[in-house]
Order: structure tokens, then sequence, then C-alpha cells
């Protein structure tokens, strides 16, 4: 049957209040009278914190209080990361994490916190303390590499040289598979980035006590984990906090991690309660948060003549930083991918996630792919090329194959979608005519075409707990309101979800009202959202519920209408006998006669959690094109088109919107965005927003992005993840477009004037007369 | 809220002058896009200032009386793009302050305090240098003016004395009389950056439109302070409009630019930079003069 | 030290305005903690980010880095504003809902302000034109292409272009001129 | 709502500012209240007014600051215990720590706690207009309101050492009393006032000349000369009937030429 609501562009359920300002964020909600609460930060990458002189922070007219690490009565190592709790220690998230450390493990780590009447008092209250804090200072390890060797710095004591975990995959024996005669060996090294989310909200809570519990309002995806956290890492029954989560202005991954919610409800209960916000400026965003992780990659392949894999290997050191967080699960998601993209029967891989004295990486929008994508497709590239094969016929002739099915996970790939998107995308950006016009070229300027794939499924089953839990409640005139763990953060959750229960209960989605502010409190039980299961997750917790809610009301109705339940449905917001289509009564007459009638009066409503066990694949790919101008070392985007396979679109607009949102983190990953660090005091280098190149209005063409809707069978709804694949291909791709341009094809992001200027000077496309002896192997 | 001890407002020049002579150590505060971001990071905490933002006397592009073209220190970045007097008689300065930071930067900047916070990555500095503007500054004893590149001292330092503060920049006659100037900005990314390296160049052709009369390149970022390339304005003097004098010219910028290696960006990417823009700039002019620059 | 104050007069949103603020003091400052006007938002409080950006006297501020006490007599335009007395949407707010323009919605208030300026303007930006206009805000959500979208098609909208602004969403490919040697 | 606030520093600078539409704001109990009685555009603070806040006894006699509050006055070892007897008839400590001396003159309150007593007393205010001050009785300030309207009371001045009784009749400590009445010995006679709720603030002239006529009389006498006087408006209103007023008044008069007579009068030493 068509869907009435289900594929329709429904405009946002909040766009309004959105566009007329009235929308209230976490700032907003918070009195003008709390007090304001700035986190006093290590300035060295690795040392112990002997001694805080606070005596001459107290005096500074305006400063409440000042608290040190040294104020910690018990110390209570959490967890961070927004991961479900398990009851099965093998599966809990390290607990490396404490509100504020006198072991300070990199540049930026939280050892102290000032709390002052206005921000200008706790800013000089916080330069004061700087210079007032006795370090013995440690050596300090950056890369990932260097962290495991022997006699580098340890970080943690339970994990020698530095390695959190390491994990192998083996399929066949490639020992064997490369005797093989007539293999063609290529092999590269594939270096990705650190970059940071950047979402324009900085993270945000405030805190404040209410009768013997403490209330904490947060700028979070994952208000219950939150609960959880701030009760372990304050060692207090979780029941004693209630987290509420206003509107969030971008989350991305970072905001998936517990942040300063511990410390601030703490500081909030030192203070009897007091009224306490927890404000992080842009510049500790950067370094006091999460990051994305940069890993290197090894890989190599062996090729037969036809083009397909006879070996492969694959390594990847990932860099996660000073603290666990997500710990091991980035790492083993790329590499968990690698046997899947491009199958092959003989694989050797390994992946290792490595400490270093850097700011702590977490989840970021991919969670791993965007890196792996990155890797996989320049190598794919780079095999292409190596057999002299057309880049896109490679890949259509070694990607993962329909009926592919993954017996881990139990995913199964139903359709053809790998070439469905290329043939979509192909033609909507003229690839095979721009391919030919842009062979061989010789200018200074010159433009280059190219495409990558990638893989990815949606939400974490069987890795982790799937649950999500919905309840309905139906008003008097029939209109409901809905409330759901998966957290609105801009992605359209709540629209999505209004439509589905639009379309379950047949009334138009004007009377599904979202109740979107989760109050752990209230809001039913859920994970909160990440690994793009938002859509996908609450679509089975949504329907069970509202199915549940369908059967109340016609039972309701038969005792109205004396017909039995199986003659009876709901259309349109009436109810209709089946039989012969007369409509009874309106939904609105029936809710208010079931619940005002004194003869079995109730109200209707209904809840339900659903544990979701299944995953499904979430393809699609990017075509690129670009302009290289190689004397200025400056890359111009020229046209981007991503095609995605997310199942049933529930709404398109919004879909597309996430495409864009991908597309334009994906461009920054490629061009612009890294994060860095003086290699000899470990200090960062450019955490602001001037430093860091985020793209701009000016650095973007138009984005395009298009669907090929295959219907997911294990989806309550169709649909398959969609946040975060946008964002991995694109890199990738404009890597590919740059090679194709100039022959060049680089293995190291971003692709930013340094980088070119130092590949194209190594390649000879640049040739500075006076500089004729030093050009050549720059160090990398 | 910004950290400050004390705020003078200056309604008047005159009262400017007194208010920094009463308070030797309070620093002037213009449009704030640079001075208001430093007190946020700690390096102007808890000083003095004299805010001088209400002058509307400061405001405003003219010609004076000795035919200079007068720009107010307080003009806006964006007021000055948009001046007509301006877009006649030198654009590309118009066109340089057009591309600092965002819109939103361009309505609050002054001129005055891009070129007086002494920072050699000011895009009207390269410009100013390159068109031999004129500081005018006014203390308790008058006005008194200061060729620009005299104006800059050292990184950050500028000449302007305890009870200064600088009133306008004059471009003179001759330096604007049938000159065509083209500017690049070369920055990682295209808008709310700064520039890794500037450079400006601005060209005088000969009648017949075949040779250069005079040819001046002002650098941003290629030295402590914004400099010129006096070695490849010499060279190109004079010297017939061809390929080959052109690439000749912007090799001889290397003379005169020493920039430095920092993590920003490498000295070899700088110096590259700084010779692929100069031969650019100069192609730009010799088009917009009307000339011929054999592609 | 003793605080200094002073009277600001001036007009927000059509409404005249006495509000002693501190000297130290941001607008952003005023305009949410002193007059409650939330739509003006912090994302850096540096001048980079546009999140806070209103309209003084007809032209685009950031007001993070803009002195409360400079706002005497201006007159101040914030997104609160740009509603009407019965809630009516004006048309580039209506254009940024229809167009899919806003997901989290933190960087919005501010696109809205600079975006109402341009198409009250009269003038026609060509497209490299709109996005300068635009440059000065930044945003992780929408890649700014519906935000591009929304401000085209009201501008054409004003300029009674309306066929053209139709096509606005048609022309995701652009076909370059070939490449010059340079540009 | 006044719409200016002035800040007088001195007597002369308040008078000047007084005109029509300004209004004194003393301790601001009346003029600051919910349905306050005065409405002027103007209200001229006297709170940083100099000289006005003094208590000071010479020769028998105690001159108090217009500006003093209540609870000042009871506070104070200078001031008369039958003063501080009818200060305590306001019931609450903040308002108290309010209400002034002065204020409470000036509203000329049907209820007033203060003013009965310092009839009895024989009360003599100093005041400040625009042609000077002057000194008069507190009788003939109240007689003629409308014309002393217009000045500033700088100081009451009252007797250190006399017999004075006083009676307050309200429901609860803090409610309007309906009656109260004050009474002293002076000379070989007895001064009396009340201040009758929803009337007025009355010297009991007439009574006094009655008991000196005849100073045998009975209670029942005095009460019912109460009941019959008809020089005073008395009605029925939610505080009572005539006749309870009329026989409270009555009975009051009794108990205070019996207190008085028999020197057990409230001439309590400070």
């Amino acid at each position: 049957m068509s869907n009435k609501y289900i594929g329709q562009s429904v405009t946002r359920l909040d766009a309004r209040d959105k566009a007329m300002g009235r929308i209230k964020y976490t700032d907003d909600m918070c009195d003008k009278g709390a007090l304001v609460i700035r986190v006093l930060h290590s300035t060295v990458a690795n040392g112990i914190v002997k001694k805080i002189d606070t005596e001459e922070a107290e005096k500074i007219p305006g400063v409440v209080r000042v608290f040190t690490c040294f104020d910690l009565e018990e110390k209570h190592y959490y967890p961070t990361a927004g991961h479900p709790w398990s009851t099965d220690p093998a599966h809990q998230d390290i607990a490396d994490r404490l509100i504020m450390t006198d072991r300070p493990l990199f540049y930026g780590d939280d050892i102290g916190a000032v709390v002052a009447e206005d921000e200008v008092a706790a800013a000089q209250a916080i330069r004061v303390l700087e210079k007032s804090v006795e370090y013995e200072e440690l050596p300090f390890v950056l890369d990932a590499q260097e962290a495991m060797k022997e006699g580098a710095p340890q970080l943690h004591e339970k994990y020698p040289n530095n390695v959190l975990a390491h994990t192998e995959i083996h399929m066949g024996s490639v020992e064997e598979a490369i005797k093989e005669p007539g293999l063609t060996k290529v092999e590269g090294w594939y270096e990705t980035q650190p970059v940071q989310h950047c979402h324009i909200e900085n993270f945000i809570c405030y805190a404040y006590g209410e009768g013997d519990r403490t209330v904490v309002v947060t700028s979070t995806q994952i208000p219950h984990i939150v609960r959880r956290v701030i009760g372990q890492a304050l060692g207090m029954d979780w029941g004693k906090f209630r987290v509420i989560k206003p509107y969030v202005g971008g989350g991305f991954g970072n905001k998936q991690d517990v942040l300063y919610e511990p410390l601030c409800a703490w500081i909030s209960i030192q203070l009897g309660g007091r009224l306490v916000k927890l404000d992080v400026p842009r510049e500790d965003t950067f370094i006091s948060n999460r990051i994305r992780h940069a890993i290197r990659y090894h890989i190599t392949s062996w090729m037969r003549p036809d083009g397909s894999f006879a070996a492969r290997t694959i390594k990847a050191w990932c860099n996660n930083g000073a603290y666990s967080s997500h710990g091991h699960a980035i790492a083993a998601k790329g590499l968990n991918a690698f046997p899947q993209l491009y199958p092959c029967d003989n694989i050797d891989g390994e992946t290792w996630t490595v400490y270093t004295n850097r700011s702590v990486a977490g989840a970021m929008r991919g969670y791993g792919m965007p890196q792996a994508s990155y890797a996989f497709e320049c190598h794919a590239e780079d095999c292409a090329r190596a057999m002299k094969m057309d880049p896109l016929e490679f890949r259509r002739k070694n990607l993962m194959p329909v009926g592919y099915y993954h017996a881990f996970s139990k995913n199964e790939l139903y359709s053809d979608t790998f070439n469905q998107c290329f043939d979509k995308g192909a033609e909507i950006i003229g690839y095979y005519d721009k391919v030919k016009k842009y062979k061989n070229q010789t200018g200074d300027i010159r433009r280059g075409i190219a495409v990558s794939t990638f893989w990815y499924n949606t939400a974490v089953y069987p890795i982790a707990l799937e649950t999500s839990s919905c309840r309905i409640v139906m008003n008097q005139d029939g209109s409901v309101q809905f409330q759901l763990g998966e957290t609105e953060i801009g992605q359209g959750a709540d629209t999505a979800a209004a439509q589905m229960i639009a379309e379950e209960l047949s009334i138009p989605v004007s009377m599904v009202h979202p109740v979107s502010c989760q109050d752990t409190d209230i809001t039913p039980f859920g994970t909160g959202v990440y690994a793009s299961r938002g859509t996908y997750t609450l679509g089975f917790s949504v329907r069970q519920t509202a199915m549940l809610l369908k059967e109340k009301i016609l039972e309701a109705a038969h005792q109205f209408t004396r017909m039995p339940v199986y003659n009876l449905d709901l259309i349109d917001g009436k109810i209709v006998r089946t039989t012969d289509g007369r409509e009874l009564m309106s939904i609105g007459d029936l809710a208010l006669s079931k619940l005002y009638t004194t003869d079995g009066s109730q109200h209707l409503t209904a809840e339900s959690t659903y544990q979701i066990k299944s995953n499904a694949y979430s393809f699609g790919c990017c075509f690129a094109e670009v302009e290289v101008d190689i004397p200025m070392c400056r890359v111009r985007l020229l046209n981007i088109v991503n095609v995605h396979d997310c199942g049933q679109v529930i709404n398109p607009l919004l879909a597309s919107g996430q495409v864009h949102g991908g597309q334009s983190m994906g461009i920054g990953y490629a061009l612009s965005e890294k994060l860095m660090w003086d290699e000899k005091t470990g200090r960062p280098l450019n955490n602001n927003l001037l430093d860091y190149k985020l793209s701009s209005f000016m650095d973007h063409p138009r984005l395009n992005a298009a669907f090929v809707e295959n219907y997911e069978p294990t989806s309550a709804y169709g649909t398959k993840g969609l946040g975060e694949p946008p964002a991995c291909p694109v890199a990738p791709a404009i890597r590919n477009a740059i090679g194709a341009a100039t022959g060049l094809y680089i293995n190291e992001l971003p692709l930013s004037p340094h980088t070119l200027f130092r590949e194209f000077s190594d390649a000879g496309l640049i040739n500075d007369p006076w500089r004729k002896e030093e050009q050549g192997k720059e160090g990398r | 809220m910004y950290d400050m001890k004390a705020l003078y407002e200056a309604e008047s020049v005159q009262d400017a002058v007194r208010l920094r002579l009463e308070h030797p150590d309070a620093q002037i505060l213009a449009g704030g896009s640079d001075v208001l971001v430093q007190i946020r990071e700690g390096r102007r905490a808890g000083a003095e200032f004299i805010s001088i933002y209400m002058l509307d006397e400061l405001r405003g592009v003219s010609i004076d009386e000795e035919e200079n073209i007068r720009i107010g220190s307080l003009t806006s970045f964006s007021h000055i793009t948009k001046d007509p007097i301006i877009q006649k008689y030198i654009n590309v300065l118009g066109e340089a302050v057009d591309m600092v930071g965002g819109p939103q930067i361009r309505a609050i900047g002054t001129i005055g305090g891009n070129t007086c916070n002494g920072v050699t990555s000011a895009d009207s500095a390269s410009t100013l240098m390159a068109w031999d503007a004129v500081i005018e500054l006014t203390g308790s004893e008058g006005t008194r003016r200061v060729p620009i590149k005299d104006f800059y001292i050292k990184a950050k330092v500028v000449d302007i004395r305890p009870d200064e503060i600088q009133t306008a920049i004059l471009i003179p006659k001759e330096s604007y009389e049938n000159c065509f100037g083209h500017y690049i900005k070369y920055s990682m990314r295209n808008a709310l950056d700064i520039a890794t390296t500037g450079c400006s160049v601005n060209a005088v052709l000969s009648d017949d439109k075949k040779r250069f009369e005079r040819v001046r390149i002002g650098y941003g970022v290629a030295s402590p302070i914004p400099i010129r390339a006096y070695s490849a304005e010499e060279f190109i003097k004079g010297k017939e409009i061809n390929e080959e004098n052109i690439k000749e010219f912007a090799l001889t910028v290397l003379q005169d630019v020493n920039p430095r290696d920092s993590w920003r960006a490498g000295k070899a990417l700088r110096q590259h930079i700084s010779v692929v823009m100069a031969e650019r700039a100069l192609k730009e002019c010799v088009k917009l003069a009307g000339g011929e620059a054999d592609e | 030290m003793s605080k200094q104050y002073k009277v600001v007069h001036c007009t927000v949103n059509g409404k005249e305005i006495e509000q002693i603020v501190d000297v130290r003091e941001s607008l952003t400052d005023m305009l949410r903690n002193d007059l409650r006007l939330t739509s003006v938002k912090k994302g850096c409080e540096v001048g980079e980010c546009g999140a806070c950006t209103v309209i003084i006297n007809g032209e685009g501020f950031n007001s993070c880095i803009y002195l409360a006490v400079w706002a005497e007599g201006k007159e101040i335009w914030t997104l609160e504003g740009l509603t009407g007395p019965g809630g009516e949407l004006s048309d580039i707010q209506q254009a940024f809902v229809d167009e899919g323009a806003i997901q989290c919605g933190f960087c919005t208030p501010g696109f809205i302000m600079t975006s109402w300026e341009i198409v009250n303007s009269g003038k026609e930006y060509t497209d490299d034109e709109l996005r300068k206009a635009l440059s000065g805000h930044l945003c992780r959500c929408t890649g700014y292409e519906n935000i591009f979208r929304a401000v085209k098609k009201t501008m054409l909208r004003h300029l009674g272009k309306y066929e053209e602004a139709e096509l606005v969403n048609s022309q995701g490919i652009t076909e370059y001129p070939e490449p010059m040697p340079f540009k | 709502m006044a719409s200016q606030l002035l800040m007088a520093k001195s007597p002369e600078e308040a008078i000047s500012a007084k005109t029509a539409q300004a209004a004194f704001l003393a301790g601001g109990t009346e003029v600051n209240r919910l349905g306050s009685s005065v409405d002027a555009e103007t209200l001229i603070s006297l709170k940083k007014c100099s000289g006005l806040d003094g208590i000071e006894s010479d020769a028998g006699y105690v001159t108090i600051g217009s500006m003093c509050t209540f609870q000042q006055l009871i506070e104070s070892d200078k001031v008369p215990a039958y003063i501080r007897e009818a200060a305590h008839f306001m019931a609450s400590r903040t308002k108290r720590n309010m209400a002034t001396i002065g204020g409470n003159i000036a509203s000329m309150r049907r209820d007033s706690y203060m003013i009965p007593a310092l009839i009895a007393a024989g009360a003599v205010l100093e005041l400040a207009g625009s042609g000077g001050s002057c000194r008069i009785g507190i009788e003939e300030y109240l007689d003629k309101a409308a014309e002393y309207a217009g000045c500033l009371i700088l100081s009451v001045t009252v007797p250190e050492k006399i017999k004075l009784m006083s009676k307050r009749y309200s429901n609860t400590a803090q409610s309007h009393a309906v009656l109260t009445m004050s009474a002293a010995v002076c000379g070989d006679g007895i001064v009396m006032a009340a201040a009758l709720k929803n009337s007025g603030i009355y010297r009991l002239m007439d009574f006094e000349k009655a008991l000196k006529a005849d100073p045998e009389m009975s209670d029942d006498d005095i009460i019912s000369w109460f009941r019959n006087w008809d020089a005073i408006r008395v009605e029925a209103d939610m505080f009572g009937g005539e006749d309870y007023k009329r026989y409270l008044m009555g009975v009051t008069a009794c108990d205070f030429r019996a207190g008085l007579a028999s020197g057990s009068g409230k001439e309590v030493e400070s």
C-alpha cells in the first residue's frame, strides 16, 4: 500500500520554532544567577601535579571556590563512552577517567576547576592558577607507532607498550595464495589526520540540587547514559541524578561521550546544590573534548591478471589519545569492514589501538569508517591503476556481490546496491564524458573526476546491546504525544518518528507531537543516537508501540460500535468498518468517549521496548570533480554527487540534508582540516576556529544528494543508516580526482597546499629554479 | 564580558588626545575585531581602554585640496570597498580589504585598526605599502604625517606617540594617477582566514602600453612587517612588457622576501607562492591597464 | 576597583530600549542576558562563527565582538524581531523552513539575519557574490547547500523572478568555463 | 506610580521641591503600599535628609526628629514610656523599622497609633515651609491640616514626665484599630483624645469640661454621656455599631479617670 506520510518531505517539526529563534538550547534555559565554572587544564603533555597553590586565585574578587585534583576524597575511575552498559565485565568500557586528575596525560587534561560569579573573574583565576601549578614533567609521545616502541613513556600500567587492544583477522592462507604465478603486488601507506567535530554549540551543562537529588541539564546525545556515568563517576546511586537534554546545537559524536557532566554535578553538590554552569570555550572544545582517531594504514594486495584479488593484508595503527573513551571499537570496525568491502579468500589483518599523550579520540561521524574508506579506496584506485583498469570497472568487478552474507553480524546484501549507485551518480555528474575530456592534460590548471565508495552498517548489533523504547499517549482529541530514547540533535529523528506514527495510526502528522527534550525521570530508557542508528532503531519500537496502541483503539471502538475488531480499521483519523468501508466515528470522538465513559474508562496509551537483533548494510558512493591550480597548490572542488542506498527514505528533504552535511565534513576532511601539536612541547597549535580550517561557505560548490531506495527487509520501515555514510567516500573521491587531474595520487590527508606543494615539488610538477638542490624527499 | 579595568569613551579627536595623555597606559580601541579578541585570550586582559569607535568625524573617503585620497582611519572595510572614490582611483584597496575575514568582520573592522596593530598579515597593509600611502596622526601638538614604510617599525610596533591617534590614511595623487593594481591573498580557505602570504602589485604603463613605466609590489607575511620588493621594482622599471621580463621580475622578488618557517607554512612554500603571485598579479595589472600580457 | 555602568539608549526590534549595562559587556551579553533575546547565540566569542550576528543600522555585525556601549543610538534587529506580531514568518524565515536549510538550528539565527539583509538589499547577487555575502557564518550540519537555495530563491522572488527561483533546486551540477592559464 | 524620585539632602532642598504634584516620602509604609492614599508625580525622599533623625531631651522635654522610626523610638532610652507604648501599637516589627513618627502624623490616619497620645501629651511640632519654620501644637496642625499640608515636619517635642494612659481596640495585633484613646493628667484636669476609625481624631474637650464640672460622675453617667454626645459623627461599619463604639469610648474614659486618679498611671520610669 502506498504510504501517506512515509516518504513525504514533511517540514521538520521544530523548523518554525528554530526559524523564529524561540527554540531553547541549554544556555538559553539557564538562569542568570548561575555561578560559572571554568576548568583548569594541564599545560604539560605528560606529568604529575605536585602542588597547586590556590591562595592567590581565591582572593580574586568574584571567585567563589577553587577546586583541585587534591580535593577528591575517593578516586572513582569511570568510563566516558556513550555505549550501553554491559553486565558482562569483559564487555564493559575501560574506566580510566577521573573528574580531576593529578596525573595529566595530555596537554588540556582536567586538573582543577574554578567557580566564579562571572566569566571574567573565572578567566582571571584560571590565568593565575595556570602559573601556580607545580608539575613533575615526564617525557611524552604523540605518534601511535612511536608509543608502541620499547622505552616509550607508559601512560597506563595495565596496558604495556601503550597498546589498548590488538586484534587480528585471518582467512585462508596469504602465504600460499601469493605463490600463485603472475600476480601483481600493490602496496601503500595511508595516513589520516586528527580532526574535530566543530559543532557550532560548544558543550555546555548546568546542575542544581532538587530534594536530595541533583538535576543536570546538558547538551548531549545520550541522556540516559550520562545519568549512569555521573553515578559511576561520583560513586553514588544512579537514581540520585536526573538528566535533561534540551535542544542540541550539533553533536556529531563528540556529545556521544560523557564530557563535563560529572564534574559539574560534583561541584554543585560540593556547593550544597547551588546552580552552577559549565560552558566550554571553543579553544577547550578542540582539545579537551573528543577528536577523531588519526589512523595509519599499510595495505598490500596481490592482483591476478584479470584484476581480481588473490590475497590481501592490512595493518592499522589507531591513535587513541590519552584515555580509552570508546576504546578499540573504532579500529575494530575498520578491520571488520576490510574483508567485506572487497571480499577475498586470503586475508591477514591486524589493528592496534594505542594510547598517546594527545587529546582523547572518541566517536566522530563515521566511527573509524571515514579513515578506513580513505585507505581502502585510495588502495583500490592504486590497484586499478596498477592493473591499467578503469577505476569504476575495477570496483564493480571486486566489490561485495549481491547475496553476500556475513556470519558474525548476520548482515546480507539483498540488492545490487553498488552498481545502482554508481550508475545513478555517473549519470548525474556526467562521469564518463568528463573522464574522456580530462585525459592527459598538461596546463598549469588541470581537472579530474573520480569515484569512491565505502562500507557501512547500521547500529551496533551484535557488538553491543541495541534497544529502543517508545511511549505514545493519546489526547481526548485523538492527537498523540510520543517519547523516545533516541534524541533529536538536528538530524531529524523527531520528524521521522512522527511520520512513522502518523502512518501507523493513519492520522495526520500535525496530530503527532514529539516530547523532544528527553528527561531521564520521564522519558523511556534509550541509549540516545549514534552509529546512524536513529531512524532504523527507533522504527522498531515506534511501530511496535503504535501497533499496541492501535489494538487498544480498535478494542475501544468495538465497545462503542459493537463491530468485531477484525472488521474495524483506523483510516485517515476515522474508525472504519472494513466490510463496507463505512466511517463509524472519528478517532477524536472515540478517544473522548473512551476516556470519559463511566463504563470502563481508559486512557489510551501504549509503551514498549524493542531489542533489535539485526543490522543492515548501508552503502553508497561519491563522485568528485576537481580543478587543481598546480603553481598555487590549490584544489577547487567543482562538482560533487553522493548516491546512497539507505533503504526506504522516510523524508527526502531531511535525508538530503544529512547527505549534504556528511559531504561537507568529508570536504573539510579531504582538503583543509587538521589538528596540530607542537612536537617539542606537546602543546596544541591550532585549537581555535581561525587556525583550524573548517570549510566556509566559499569553500563549497553546490552539493548533490541522490538515493537508491532498496527496501531493507530487516527494518521496521525498510530504512537503513544515513547519518554517517555520507562522510565516508568524499575524501578518497577528491584524492582520486586530484590524481586523475595531475597523475599524483597522494596517500596523506589533508590535501592542503602544504601537502600538495611538497608532493608536487617531489614529483617535479613544481620546479623552482632557485631550489634545485633542496628538492627531494622532504620528511613526511 | 570583557576583562577591562576601565573604558574611556572619546567624544572627539581632541577628547581622545586628552584621554591618551590622562591615561598613558590605556590602549586604543577602534573596531575591536583584533583587540577584543586579544583581551579574551588574556594578552590584553585587565588593561584600560580608550574607545574611539564613536568618532564619526574619522569616517569617510574624500579627495583633499592637495588631491590626496583621504581615508578616515575609522572607515570600515565594507565602506572602503563600496566607496566610489576608492573604486575609481585605487580599486585594488577595496578588493584587498574585501578579503578580510567575513562580511560581519568587514563591517566592524577599520583600516586604522588594521594598520595600527602592526601585524604583517593585515590585508590592507601590503596594498597601502605598495601605493606609498601616508599615515596621518593627530596628537596634542597637531597632526603629523608619516610614510607607511616608516610607520611600521617592527612586528606589532608602529610609530604612534603616547598622545596620538591615527586619524587618516592618504594616497598621494602621483601615487594613484593612471595606476592599476591587483592584490592576491593566499590563504588556506576562501573566507574567515588570515593571509599565509599577501601580494599587491600595481603598474603604470607607457603611453603605448608596451613598457612598464613604474611597478610597485608589496608583500604581507613575507617578513615581520609589510615590505616592498624594491629589487624586483628596480629590475622591471622601463622594461618591455613580455613573458620573459615578467617571469624574471617574479624571480627577483626572492631577493627581498625572507619569510620564516613556521607550522602555519614552510619557508619554501611561502617563497614559491610569492613568486607565483608576483607573476600573476603583474599580468593582471597589465590587463587592467589595457596592455597585452601574452598568455 | 568599582564597576563602570552606562545607560544605553537604542531601539531593539523596533522597541525603544534604555538598558543599564556594565561597560565590559559585549552586545551579545546585553541582548542575551539583559534583554533575554536568546536567539543570539554564542559559538566562539571571537567573531569567527557568525552565530551571534545581528543587524545594526542595516548592516550585519558579530555582536560578540561589539561592545554594548557602542549600541548607543543604534537600531538593532535580532531574529525575534523578524517574526510578525501574529507569529507570521517573513519570507526568508519561511524559505529556511521550506528548503530544509535548518537542522540543529544553532547557526540559523545568524544566517537568517545576514540573509534578511541580502534579500532586502534589492540587489541581484551572482552565485559567487551570494556565497561571499554569506561567508561570515560557519555551519557543520547543512554543508551550506539548502541555505544557499533558500537565500537565492528568496532573493529572486524579491526581484520578481519567480520561474528562475523555482529552477534553483535543479542546478546542482555547474559547468565551469574552460580553465584559463590563471584566473 | 510616581515617575520621578528626588533624594533631598536637606530640609530646604525638600521644601523647595515641594509642589502640588510632589509628595514627601518618609518611611514609605503609607506612600509605597498598593492602593496608597498618596498619588504624586514626584516623590521627595527624606531618607538622606540631614537633621531629621535625632532624639534630644532638654529641660523635661524630649524632641524627636520626624524621620525617627517607630523601632528607634522603642529602643531609645530618652523617649518617654507612653510614646514607646503607643509605638508598640504597630505590631509588625518590620513595619516599625520603616514607619516614621513624622510620616504617621502627616498621614493623619483615623486609626493612628500615635496621634491620640501626642494630643494628650500636648505635643508641639516644628514645621518648615516655604515661608520659614514655626512651632505649633499638634491639635492646631490637625485642625488646619490643609494649610500646613505643604509643610515638612522637622520634629515633635513632648513632655518627659507626665501621667498618660493609652488604649487601643482591634481584632488582631496587625489589624486597624476601631478606637485608639489616650488621656493624661494636665494641671488639675485630664486631657483626653480619641482616634475613631472612619470618623476622625478628636480632642474630647466637651467631656473634659463635663468631668471637670462634675468630677464625681458615675461610670454609668460617663457611658451615657458618650452615648448621647452628638458633636462627633459615629456610624456603624465593619468595625462595629454606633452603640458599640460609643460604649467603648465611655468605658475607656472611666478606666482613664480611675487610672489617672489613683496614680497608677503608666508613668513608668525609663
